[in-house]
């Protein structure tokens, strides 16, 4: 059984839901409780929960993160948004160095049962520094998990799934997908998890696999449609999901099916998620590859702010659409 | 949220020397940038709810004295820098409404190329180093322009406002430490308006008497001024101003101030974390634009009719920009691809070895 | 350089009430403690010259006091986290010499199987939480261990210690406006010892008073506290752990102290920066641990014969120790991949899912 | 004409002449002066130049950073150290924001030709908060530009092209190449400029390519001697020099001339510069390779202090052998 539902309130619920199961859950970060969260993410939780597990932080994420990884060290479990996933910037010592090493540098005494989560994404005119896109960027560190929701169900079932993990995971979620509606299973059908680290087939296709993670799923998902009915080409759709751990298997599962892959990644066009995939089909599938593999990626300048053409800078489903067609 | 003029003792720095020197014309100048400002705001936010422009909108209305009378008292030397909340500082540079508005509308003949939009106004050429988005980002920038200065031997000062929630980034307490250990001509300007977002400054900040006060920490010089008191502004903010430009001294100078509306035009809360009458307080008893009229016609500097003319030409000017920024052209999406390294931008020898950009 | 000592008029810390409760045994332990720290260093010392461990050793001869003088107030749920220089604090929450030679000699049998090195050492079974090398990096932790007890409701502390140049680094501010606002029972402790590699105290920090005071932009407590003197020490830093356990209120203190060596042992200029004079003199005058074994000669709790048997005992526990060190086993290559992830560790179900490990 | 010369000191050198040439030549950073720096790359330049020009700072990577780029923005020309590279956490949002994306916001109107410098590498055993190998993660951020030198003649060169970019530009400098010796050219020979974007064909093969920079290049050319030697390969060695600008065409010309390929980076398994790499070549030279391309990258773990293994962590001559053998 299942109801539609928002992306913003699902993650919602599954805040609320792990408020409920786990007395050391705390929500933490900028407006997060008495202002509802800027985007409406956690509304409602501090007027059920209170000051104690849903707190507000002054503007000093080095700070309040911090704190959060050293409250973790003693067995509580933040939930730490970051307003915006670009200010990472000012908080990345803590996200890379005591999160991500704090285990390792100890031979394995200490764990960090973080989470961090916010949107991460361009598309909202917001300008270069707030639009980053650090998917790429943490997956690099190993010590860390990094995972990126594109439909309600998933967002909720990662977002339990992170905040039970005991290792930090870093939740990307995106501004333009919270009020997107989906399918998620009842809250009473049992406990909705999405492990990390496995995709989910989106679309099955014969022809091409369009592989990607967040809001570029949904822009696949269109892209296969125009695909199909304008040029009778099956493409298949992978979400990742999870960037780490990575469902290596998957890729190479519909990469070996048809032979071709787009991948598109919100990122600039140097590194990305989409350097890393591209670097792993080719490693594991080379035979199957029957063209190389393309990508459709962010314009490779800072974020403009226009909305006459920031959606241009943006993979939209014209250019993936384009890109296929490049490559067929 | 407290007025530095509530408790303070109401003193008239009317008669110091940096407004003793001001004529007639001058004050009434004065009284014109604030108008231009708060009409070009408000024809911005028409434009906004209608849509036409994407991302945030921050509005300066209500903090206007805090621009003007800062940068009124500007030198050959002096150079500014602010968050996103820049429009106010933009226009008292001298930028013009025209391309502050097409900027908002993201077009090619904005200020910044359609680039930077709202958080992002910059004119170098009348020193005003923008328009930051990132809390605090901006402050060692400020430092670094009082910084160059120094370097320079130029006498001058750098003004580096922030924001009463920006005091806690950890960025400005590094800039106030090296300000006053290097002795940079820096002042950094928190404009208080007693909210960083749906946060009031005591629930964001612990602090001793002021946040300003922060600065004897580190051996700094500091003030707390009364922002709806131009005189009282340009007065003391000239005496830190002084201090940088004359000994090399860097101050923290606390503005109290206010905005009218919601943090960014998006804030839909803004009526819920502040009461009604709070806000009515302050537009009845503390906006600076009525206060400094009132002061000119009580003075007999300015006529109702005089000030209406001033008003209704702001009016006109806010209109064109509209207009202007209607008909003005969209960024090509080509032009994504430049200002993003001066030397691509300027073809030079270099930008033609390698490859600089990894489009798809 | 400046100790409190020179400064400000000797007063006796003997009678304050944490120190009156000691016992002759008490009291040995201190200077055990103390000496056994010290003993150790040497030994690594001299065994780092000969080049059997890697990187950095920040040794923590001189300021041994600080260490054991805090640490010997703990109570149960008291926790505590330092910088780089962090053996002194290790031996005194109860860390073995064996596990700590071991680390340094990169061997799995260290306190961190040999991955942390002399920067990272660990015990969280002892509270202790690192060992820290990102200057400054480590406050937030601190300030998180205090939030940790106060979310759990136990009475207790947290002791962050900072060094005098890790005072400039943002997130130390941060942390301080955290901890005064949330009223976390925190207290971090600044160990100023003069320098900061070869950066004096004024060269780094501009500050009235102290910098220590710096709190009070915070709104909160604060002390400054020689050092050198293991009875200070003790009362005034039980203070502000009382205040934290008690009223949930953070302070910052800040004690002199010194260290008789270079940053680290890779420091060529440690008789550059610093006179030799200066140096003999903290020897000769300050060093914590001269002065508190003659105290307790005066009070008759030592003699001569038990001071030479403890530090007979020291030095031997030191030798034995190396000799642990060398014969414990290498971790092996394989290890390398352990203590990423806790999941992956434990090998539980969310392990197996997905490619965690990008090894090529 | 040319002379034997440390890396060190070519660096210097470099410093020293430009320091010499324009007058808003500004050296800053932690140590840097009167301490002759951390790892001695700036010995004697306080003693000649004095204060104003070569600056010590306080332990505030963020604020003498953005000061320097506040200051660029006046025409200064801020050549700043950090200690070792991996404090670029603590500085990451002056880093990646205020340097790179001002010019771009402003639509054109600012430039910031500041330097940032110091060493990038593992191999010294000072743990993981100290190893980390940034170079892919910052040339992921259009508007800058990263550059990783190998040799002293290409760290002068280098350094000295990147003080005179009027682009900000990040030059990663290696501590265990600091006492390297090597040919540079003499001073009076003539400005010796190293241009960004060029890689250099650092040794002649036909039989596999290896691509590599920084001090991978050392093991690049080592575990050539060793395939030549033992094995009968002839192995070109490119050494990348700048990161970005990419000479990607270097890049191809050596694989379409090998068609094969090893890339060597220090970076950690998921992305750096190598994923990077990797994607162009099979995106560019498809047709022309013979293999998978393969990596040597440091093992993905936070960087082991332990002395007894560390170099096995990291790319080495033995594992790039193994590496060529294995796809040979
Ligand atoms: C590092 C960072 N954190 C959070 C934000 C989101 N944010 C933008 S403005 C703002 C409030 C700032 O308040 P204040 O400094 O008082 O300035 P004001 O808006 O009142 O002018 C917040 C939280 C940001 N832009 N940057
Ligand atoms: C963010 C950062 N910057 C620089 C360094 C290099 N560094 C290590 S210790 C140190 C000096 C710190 O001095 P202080 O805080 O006084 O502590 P002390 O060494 O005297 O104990 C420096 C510059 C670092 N580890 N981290
Ligand atoms: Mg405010
Ligand atoms: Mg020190």
């Amino acid at each position: 059984m299942s109801r539609k539902m928002l992306y913003r309130h699902a993650i919602r619920e599954a805040l609320d839901e792990e408020l409920t199961r786990d007395e050391n859950v705390v929500v933490m970060g900028e407006e997060v409780a008495q202002y509802n969260g800027a985007y409406k993410v956690t509304e409602g939780l501090w007027e059920k929960w209170g000051c104690k597990r849903i707190v507000d932080t002054p503007i000093s994420e080095a700070g309040f993160i911090g704190m959060g990884i050293g409250a973790s060290m003693l067995g509580i479990r933040p939930v730490m948004e970051l307003m915006f996933w670009s200010f990472h910037s000012v908080a990345f010592d803590q996200l890379v160095n005591n999160a991500a090493c704090v285990r390792y540098m100890s031979g394995g005494l200490i764990n960090v049962p973080i989470v961090v989560r916010g949107p991460a994404n361009g598309g909202t005119n917001v300008g270069a520094t707030h639009s980053h896109i650090p998917e790429g960027l943490f997956a690099a560190f190993p010590g860390l998990k990094v995972c990126a929701p594109a439909t309600p169900a998933d967002a909720k079932g990662l977002m339990k799934a992170a905040i039970r993990d005991n290792d930090p995971v870093y939740v990307m979620e995106n501004t333009l997908l919270y009020g997107t509606e989906g399918e998620v299973p009842e809250a009473d059908a049992g406990d909705h998890v999405v492990p990390l680290g496995k995709a989910d087939l989106k679309r099955e296709g014969s022809d091409i696999s369009l592989i990607a993670h967040g809001r570029s799923v949904i822009h696949c998902l269109a892209a296969a449609e125009t695909l199909k009915e304008e040029h009778g080409i099956n493409a298949e759709v992978l979400d990742l999901r999870s960037i780490r751990p990575l469902d290596q298997e998957a890729i190479l599962e519909t990469v070996r099916k048809t032979n071709r892959a787009v991948l598109v990644d919100e990122s600039k066009g140097f590194g990305g998620v989409s350097a890393m995939v591209s670097h792993l089909i080719q490693e594991h599938a080379f035979d199957h590859l029957d063209a190389p593999i393309t990508r459709v990626t962010t314009l490779d300048a800072p974020a403009i702010y226009s909305p006459h053409v920031e959606n241009e800078q943006l993979p939209n489903p014209k250019r993936i659409v384009d890109k296929v067609l490049a490559q067929a | 949220m407290s007025f530095a003029s509530e408790d303070s003792q109401k003193l008239d720095f009317a008669g110091s020397p940096v407004n003793q020197s001001l004529s007639a014309d001058d004050k009434i100048e004065l009284f014109r940038q604030m108008t231009r400002i708060r009409r070009f705001e408000q024809a911005s936010l028409k434009m906004y709810n209608k849509g036409v422009m994407g991302g945030f909108l921050h509005l300066y209305i209500g903090q206007e004295s805090v621009a003007v009378g800062t940068i009124s008292l500007r030198g050959e030397h002096d150079h500014f820098i602010t968050a996103y909340r820049d429009h106010g500082h933009a226009l008292a540079v001298g930028m013009g409404m025209n391309e502050c508005m097409a900027e908002l509308y993201g077009k090619a003949s904005g200020c910044s190329k359609g680039k930077g939009g709202s958080m992002h106004y910059f004119a170098p050429d009348k020193n005003y180093w923008g328009g930051h988005g990132i809390v605090g980002g901006q402050t060692p920038l400020g430092l670094g322009l009082g910084y160059g200065l120094k370097y320079k031997e130029l006498e001058g000062c750098a003004l580096c406002y922030l924001g009463d929630g920006a005091v806690n980034q950890g960025a400005v307490h590094e800039s106030f430490n090296l300000a006053a250990l290097f002795e940079i001509p820096v002042v950094f300007v928190i404009e208080n308006n007693g909210y960083s977002m749906g946060t009031s400054q005591k629930r964001s900040s612990s602090f001793r008497g002021c946040l300003a006060q922060r600065a004897e920490g580190y051996d700094m010089e500091w003030d707390l001024i009364d922002g709806s008191d131009l005189y009282q502004v340009r007065a003391k903010a000239n005496i830190a101003m002084e201090r940088a430009r004359k000994e090399s001294k860097p101050s923290v100078i606390e503005i109290a101030t206010y905005r009218y509306y919601g943090h960014s035009v998006a804030d839909a809360n803004a009526k819920k974390y502040r009461t009604p009458d709070e806000i009515e307080n302050y537009k009845k008893n503390h906006d600076p634009i009525r206060l400094w009229e009132h002061r000119l016609l009580d003075e007999g500097v300015l006529t109702e009719e005089k000030s209406k003319e001033i008003d209704d030409a702001a009016k006109k000017e806010a209109a064109d920009s509209i207009e202007f920024a209607e008909n003005a052209p969209a960024p090509t999406v080509d032009s994504i691809m430049d200002d993003v390294y001066w030397e691509s931008d300027n073809d030079t020898e270099a930008s033609k070895i390698g490859r600089h950009f990894f489009n798809d």
